[in-house]
């Protein structure tokens, strides 16, 4: 189990390119975060439970899906340490399970309003499912 | 002078008006917009992780076929743009990346970003000049108090975009007074709109838009404008009762042409 | 150089005595681990390394010599590296003409403060002469025990 | 040839344990030359030492090698030792074999076979060597402090106290510093005006000081004991020793508009001005961008209500030679700029001001009386934020902000903030930290009384973006213990921006030969037992040119450089360094190469008559070598093309005997 975890955060860490431990706990991604409201784990959090390897509750959690990428979080950080990224590698070890797509193209009409851009649903798309 | 361009799907399907702006204007400031032969889908976000190769190929090829043609490549739509970039950025600067990438295309070259990537705001103020713009103003829009909206697409993140200062920047609003209106500048002119996020959850869109068309009426303005169709979505589908328009309409407006466009 | 009848690079390094050597105590004192092939003689400048010396330890058999100094501008002899600088373009392209690849000399900056470059430079060079195999271009038969 | 005897130091497990010390000092034994080897636990210790001093006298030893730390460390503990066994001191070498064997391998094999090599190589060197005797060079009694802050004026004060001459070099019109601009000092709260003015009237007042102000060194040669300093002092357009300061003319100029650069741009000044009532001197300047009768000949109003008659538009740059034994450099720190830092608003809202501004808004001198108001519209603020680390600990981009904790802000937040609260108790203040750091002597109990006295607000978190809104400036930052997003509408917001070097500081540890590390602070001889000296002789460090630190450690700083100036100054002589460059008269064929490479002139051509074949003489020019001057880079040995010239220490043939030792 132990070797598991250590795998998915290696993991975490190379496709995302992130150093968490470069983070001194400023909070800073966190206090920039639009989304922060909507977020049960905040962009802080994220980094330092991936340095501990506590990160089985971020997989189950549905922050992964709140992030807007809008990247304040990486261009403020005063260490360089990029949370967004780190966010995005989360939630592709989520989505990249068999069968644990956030979203699919069945479960897009029903969201569907007449104005939406096509940007939109190939974000989401791109963004929730695998 | 020819420029390859990317016009993305938005702007093919809900946004024409944005893509028919675009290449009157561009032609009335001496540029021809060349659309790239069967571009595909950008994908609307950029996946960052470093190993997602498949989902950033169909920027490589866009940005190859500009390469080819030895042309930058433009386009209009701030999503776009922002994936094209920070592919082209990808390729330059993380070789396994690229040599993974060019695995795939087979191409006669290797593609290692060399094109240059501009937003056609860059083009407007780097290759023609906001004073060459100011000169093709027949219409000026004297009086206009007006809003540019970035979100945050255009400007983050800055290491990669490099487009303007990514806190305060001015290149819309020089835009605006180039042609002849007053900018308006307002606190959450760089704050997110909430993105495709609208889809799943459009209470938080709803939040994050009103915010921001709040803090443009607060600031007394007339009009937002913006670059992109997702940004006018949000704002307008969440009660914006200020009108959200694309910059390049303002463009066309000023310009003279607005009508020719529409026809 | 042979050591039990294994190829293994042996690296002679000139250190100034101001940026360089202090480097190399840094990296000493960090424990930034470097091969033991590299051997530091100090001198008191960069400048002070006749050519003289270089060709005499690749007579004597090393496979690689480099030179370190303190970074442009901030030589505690004013100008010393400056001279260094001149010397050694001259000196490695004429053993490079002799058949000593250029990768086997070279000339870094590295001030007091960096212990971990200087490491890193001794880890990069020595890999780097390793590749090329074992010099024996200048090497004097004579001096062989 | 040389009886050897080599020296192997445990230096107690920092070698041994990586380096079998018995087979080295084995290994060693039977070097050319080599009479005894034996190892020690600590070689440097007393024993250690006596250790030496007895095997030299048992076996009559010539030469010593000692294979322990770094030469960096303890080559002058036993060169002295050697001199107290009765050898030249310079006929010992050391084996680095701690830094660079012990300290970075792992195998005891591979240590132990480093270790004996690097041993053959110093024995192979001190085979060579030869008795040195250092020359002697005089010492000119007095000294330069370069800066006028509180760093400089404590330094200037205790050398003059010790009955030494000194010159202070102060590029702004007064001697004063940052001092100057501040309100009061933690933790004790006294009035900063009022601890310093006075020690600028000493200065002022001492007859063994003199002040150049409005000054730059322009130009430094020369070594310890001797250096020749060039120092411009720039035209000020008033004659210093008749203007008397009454300020008359500051209240009639006609240009009005000038930013005032004491209170940082926050009021105005006239062109002709006296940066603040207490300055020293206090001597009117002219700012010649500014002055009409500078620019463009149309004015001459000062002139003609001077009544000293003080006033010369004509004046120009003057360059003034002195010769010093000893620089101290004190040129002290800025707040970095704060135009990266957009995301905090420091250029769209005036209400967002930095640290040493709000310094100058609390001062009963500075642009609001010490009234409390916002610069935007002079309202009082009833709701305050500070936000610390405004470019400290910053190491995303190199260009934005510094790596390194600016050590002063969390204590004078503390201070702005308790104060603030003491004076305007219908004030809100908000500090957002990330951590808080107080370590001094009553620092942290300053930092609570803050807390829980003057009910300050500390928030662990950093704020992430301030926008201005109306009148309001809407704060958002993170509160990481209660685990909330929070928006605060502030009136003003303080930022604790980072604390650099100044910029005069980099060219002029150029022209003093004086290392810097990568943020341009200067470097100390060591960071621990040498702390006040510059690794370059003669130059000294006071203040915050060193590193980034409050007053009480500033000025224990400075008196700590003024007690290594005097103790040099007070010396009639100073020993040189003997391993200086010789020429050898017999091989130099006087084409001069040597002395077109040398850095410091030390080298000169002498006609000198020569004993030539079939009892005739010639006379040839032949190098000579000042070894007062020569500082022994070697260049020159390099140089020469016949070889002729060596340096002693590092001859030719000890570093080939190193070389061959090390190929062998």
């Amino acid at each position: 189990m132990r070797k598991e975890i250590e795998n998915l955060q290696n993991e975490i860490i190379r496709i995302s390119g992130v150093n968490p431990r470069k983070c001194m706990r400023c909070g800073k991604c966190s206090g920039t975060c639009p989304a922060y409201d909507e977020m049960e784990y905040h962009p802080h959090q994220f980094v330092s439970m991936v340095e501990s390897g506590d990160i089985e509750p971020l997989l189950n959690s549905k922050s992964l899906y709140q992030c807007l990428t809008c990247f304040a979080c990486v261009d403020r950080c005063p260490r360089g340490v990029e949370p967004a990224k780190l966010i995005e590698a989360v939630r592709l070890a989520a989505v990249r399970k068999q069968g644990q797509n956030h979203m699919t193209a069945n479960d897009i009409p029903e969201k569907l309003d007449e104005d939406i851009p096509q940007q939109a649903l190939v974000s989401a798309l791109r963004k929730y499912s695998k | 002078m020819k420029v390859s361009y990317f016009p993305g799907c938005t702007l093919k399907t809900k946004a024409k008006d944005l893509d028919a702006y675009a290449r009157k204007c561009a032609e009335i400031l001496g540029i021809t917009l060349e659309e790239i032969e069967n571009w595909q889908c950008c994908g609307g976000v950029f996946t960052t992780a470093r190993d997602e190769i498949a989902t950033k190929l169909s920027s490589v090829r866009a940005l190859n076929d500009a390469k080819e043609k030895n042309q930058a490549l433009v386009s209009v739509c701030s999503a776009c743009h922002n994936v094209l970039k920070q592919t082209n950025y990808a390729m330059q600067t993380d070789e396994e990346f690229a040599s993974r990438a060019n695995n795939y295309m087979q191409l006669d070259e290797a593609y290692l970003g060399e094109t240059q990537v501009l937003h056609y705001l860059e083009l407007l103020r780097d290759v023609v000049g906001f004073d060459k713009v100011a000169e093709k103003v027949v219409n000026p829009l004297k009086g206009k108090k007006i809003a540019a909206y970035y979100g945050c697409l255009l400007l983050r993140p800055n290491s990669v975009m490099k487009m303007d200062d990514p806190e305060n920047p001015t290149i819309i609003e020089d835009l605006i007074r180039a042609l002849g209106a007053e900018a308006v500048i307002y606190p959450y002119r760089n704050e997110c709109c909430g993105g495709y996020v609208a889809l799943e959850n459009p209470d938080s869109a709803k939040e994050k838009s009103l915010k921001v068309t709040n803090s443009a009426k607060n600031a007394e303005a007339d009009i937002i404008l913006t670059a992109c169709p997702l940004c006018k979505y949000n704002l307008e589908k969440n009660g914006a009762d200020i009108p959200v328009v694309y910059f390049t309409e303002l463009m066309a407006e000023a310009f003279g042409i607005k009508e020719d466009c529409n026809a | 150089m042979q050591v039990n009848g294994e190829y293994k690079p042996l690296i002679v390094a000139f250190c100034c005595n101001w940026c360089s050597y202090a480097g190399a105590d840094l990296a000493g004192t960090n424990r930034s681990n470097y091969p033991d092939n590299v051997k530091i003689i100090k001198v008191p400048c960069s400048c002070r390394v006749n050519p003289m010396f270089i060709l005499r330890a690749f007579q004597r058999g090393a496979d690689g010599v480099i030179l370190c100094g303190c970074h442009p501008g901030d030589c505690h002899y004013t100008s010393g590296n400056y001279y260094t600088r001149r010397r050694m373009a001259l000196l490695f392209s004429m053993l490079n003409f002799l058949g000593i690849e250029k990768e086997r000399t070279r000339v870094e900056w590295v001030s007091a403060a960096e212990g971990a470059k200087f490491a890193a430079t001794m880890n990069e060079f020595t890999e780097a002469v390793a590749k090329l195999g074992e010099n024996k271009r200048l090497e004097d038969l004579r001096c062989k025990r | 040839m040389q009886r050897i005897g080599v020296f192997v130091c445990w230096c107690g497990s920092n070698i041994a344990g990586t380096v079998d010390v018995q087979a080295v000092s084995e290994a060693l034994k039977n070097e050319p030359g080599v009479v005894f080897s034996t190892n020690y636990q600590y070689m440097c210790s007393q024993a250690g030492q006596e250790l030496i001093i007895n095997s030299v006298k048992e076996h009559n030893l010539t030469g010593i090698v000692v294979c322990s730390c770094s030469p960096r460390m303890h080559e002058a503990t036993f060169r002295k030792t050697a001199a107290a066994a009765g050898i030249n001191p310079y006929m010992v070498e050391i084996a680095n074999i701690r830094e660079q064997c012990s300290w970075i391998h792992k195998d005891m094999e591979i240590g132990t076979e480093k270790a004996i090599i690097l041993g053959k190589a110093a024995i192979a060197k001190v085979n060579l060597n030869a008795p040195l005797t250092p020359g002697e060079s005089p010492v000119t009694k007095r000294a330069l402090v370069i800066g006028g802050g509180i760093a400089g004026i404590q330094t200037a004060l205790d050398i003059a106290e010790a009955g030494f001459p000194v010159d202070i070099v102060e590029t702004k019109p007064t001697i004063g510093g940052k001092m100057a601009q501040i309100d009061k000092t933690f933790p004790t709260l006294d009035c900063a005006a009022c601890i310093l003015t006075p020690k600028m009237v000493d200065v002022a007042q001492n007859d063994k000081i003199r002040i150049f102000s409005y000054s730059e060194v322009e130009d430094v040669k020369g070594f310890v004991g001797n250096f020749d300093v060039k120092i411009k002092k720039k035209a000020r357009y008033v004659k210093e020793d008749i203007c008397t300061g009454c300020g008359v003319c500051t209240e009639k100029c006609p240009m009005k508009k000038v930013p005032n650069e004491f209170n940082l741009g926050m009021d105005n000044r006239r062109a002709i001005y006296i940066p603040f009532a207490q300055a020293v001197p206090k001597v009117a300047t002219i700012d010649p961008n500014a002055c009409n009768m500078l620019k463009s000949g149309k004015c001459g109003l000062c002139a003609k209500v001077c009544t000293a008659g003080a006033i010369d538009y004509t004046q120009k740059d003057e360059i003034i030679e002195e010769k010093y034994g000893a620089i101290v450099a004190a040129t002290g720190f800025n707040p970095i700029s704060m135009d990266k830092f957009d995301e905090y608003a420091y250029n769209q809202s005036k209400d967002v001001i930095t640290s040493l501004e709000f310094e100058r808004l609390t001062n009963a001198a500075g642009p609001t009386a010490g009234k409390l108001l916002r610069p935007s519209d002079g309202k009082h603020p009833h709701k305050i934020v500070f936000v610390q680390c405004v470019g400290s600990r910053c190491e995303s981009c190199a260009e934005k902000g510094k790596e390194y904790c600016s050590k002063i802000c969390c204590m004078y937040t503390a201070k702005h903030a308790m104060l603030t609260r003491d004076k305007y108790p219908d004030t809100e203040v908000y500090v957002f930290y990330i951590d808080v750091r107080t370590p001094g002597k009553a620092f942290d109990e300053f930092y609570r009384r803050a807390v829980e006295e003057y009910n300050v607000h500390y928030i662990k978190g950093m704020v992430g973006k301030i926008s201005p809104e109306g009148d309001k400036l809407m704060v958002r930052g993170s509160d990481l213990l209660n685990n909330k997003q929070l928006t605060i509408d502030a009136d003003l917001v303080v930022l604790a921006a980072a604390i650099e070097p100044d910029k005069s500081a980099r060219p002029l540890a150029t022209m003093l030969t004086a290392s810097m590390d990568t943020n341009d602070f200067f470097t100390e001889a060591h960071p621990k037992l040498r702390p006040v000296e510059s690794p370059t002789a003669g130059v000294f460090l006071s203040g915050a040119c060193q590193g980034p630190k409050d007053i009480p450690e500033t000025v224990s700083q400075a008196s700590a450089a003024a007690a290594k100036v005097i103790g040099l100054l007070a010396k009639d002589k100073l020993t040189g360094n003997p391993c200086v460059a010789q020429a050898n008269e017999l091989m130099c064929n006087g084409c001069s190469s040597c002395e077109k490479v040398c850095p410091y002139g030390a080298i000169t051509y002498v006609d000198k008559e020569f004993r030539m074949p079939n009892r005739t003489t010639a006379i040839r020019r032949v190098a000579s070598v000042n070894p007062a001057v020569c500082q022994g880079c070697g260049a020159c040995t390099v140089a020469c093309p016949s070889g002729a010239m060596d340096l002693n220490g590092f001859l030719n043939k000890q570093i080939i005997a190193e070389v061959d030792a090390i190929c062998k």
